[in-house]
């Protein structure tokens, strides 16, 4: 794992106070981070609660892939993401990504960079559950 | 050979479990084990798409494999 | 004060936990927030420590204008802004603010546009200390 | 009329303190507040700018001032 990235997938709570002493460096002057929160609702739709299933060494080793892209096209220094795994209730967090720069530009620029792409290329599967049943999210067109 | 395939997600629910074996002819790539899954399991035409990474990367479907590879079938993610 | 907005400048140090709690809803599927942090270095040159200053009530006015407008311009639902004043060391945090949205996109957008905008006509002075001697910030051409 | 200003970073130090008076023909507008004051304070023009707030908002050249009203010399803003 590069010196500047933190990866973990993990079952239990994530913490931001985690992500953000992780990221903080005397040399920095802004941190931009983005937080996912599990909402009540999904197209008009109650949810009751998600489900989280990763890929784990793939899931880690594309957030890395993500996280270098971000390094090479903005000038960030540190780079922590979290993701979570599991049962969510309404209001957890799925997901932190702190993204810690010189100047805010390139932090906000980067962390938008990396949960774009997390979304699409992270091998993470989401499940919602509704009272009428369950479905993968985007499996079918 | 055989090769074991590893499936989350909604393909789990498709292959009816984590690790599942399918038996190709060799030399294998991509595109061959994908016809043996669809024939085999017929739903995962249904999905929105799906990929095969081998050893924790996205595959083409030219790529060879090998019985030694780590298959993993990758239905549409949707982390974050 | 618009009840969706929250705005606080405080001597003591900024708690990101209270902007974080104050944002959370059900109904929010992402949380941007923007963390100011003081830098060891400013143009090259060594900075030892900064001091705010702030006009408090045309402060929090101005900033509740910010947030005002961001949320006319983006569907977010809730926006926090802490500022800090007095001495801050190296790594000390000036500033936070946290926006929740349905979706991140806004959040995003909305945060940009309120530490971008604050910058420019909140009512809040800095002071760079170096080891020969002290200026303030932008004040002169 | 004499008014009271509030001076804040920079100005604070051109002025000689948080509150300073100062002493207007009436009726009084912005323009002539900000003459007067470059009068007295002449670092004032060295200034990359300045505003003047009126009541807590951001007040144009044309503005008149009352006796009543919480005048502050705002210098170049940098929160952040």
């Amino acid at each position: 794992m590069h010196p500047n990235i933190n990866i973990e997938i993990l079952s239990a709570p994530l913490e931001l106070a985690n992500c953000l002493a992780w990221v903080q460096s005397p040399t920095c002057g802004g941190i931009d981070v983005f937080i996912g929160t599990v909402r009540n609702a999904t197209k008009g739709k109650q949810v009751e609660k998600l489900e989280f299933e990763a890929y784990l060494p793939m899931a880690i080793a594309e957030m890395e892939k993500i996280a270098m892209q971000a390094m090479e096209q903005w000038p960030v220094e540190k780079i922590s993401i979290h993701h979570r795994t599991g049962i969510l209730a309404v209001g957890e967090i799925p997901v932190i990504i702190a993204v810690a720069a010189a100047h805010r530009s390139a932090a906000f620029e980067a962390c938008r960079y990396v949960i774009d792409t997390l979304k699409k290329t992270v091998p993470i599967w989401k499940k919602e559950f509704f009272a009428d049943g369950a479905v993968w999210v985007a499996a079918h067109p | 050979m055989e090769i074991t395939i590893l499936a989350f997600g909604i393909a789990k629910d498709i292959l009816g479990g984590i690790r599942v074996n399918i038996t190709l002819n060799e030399p294998a790539n991509i595109h061959a084990l994908k016809q043996q899954l669809e024939h085999n399991y017929p739903p995962l035409k249904e999905l929105a798409s799906y990929m095969i990474a081998v050893n924790n990367n996205y595959a083409s479907d030219t790529q060879t494999i090998l019985s030694t590879d780590e298959i993993a079938l990758i239905p549409p993610v949707s982390g974050g």
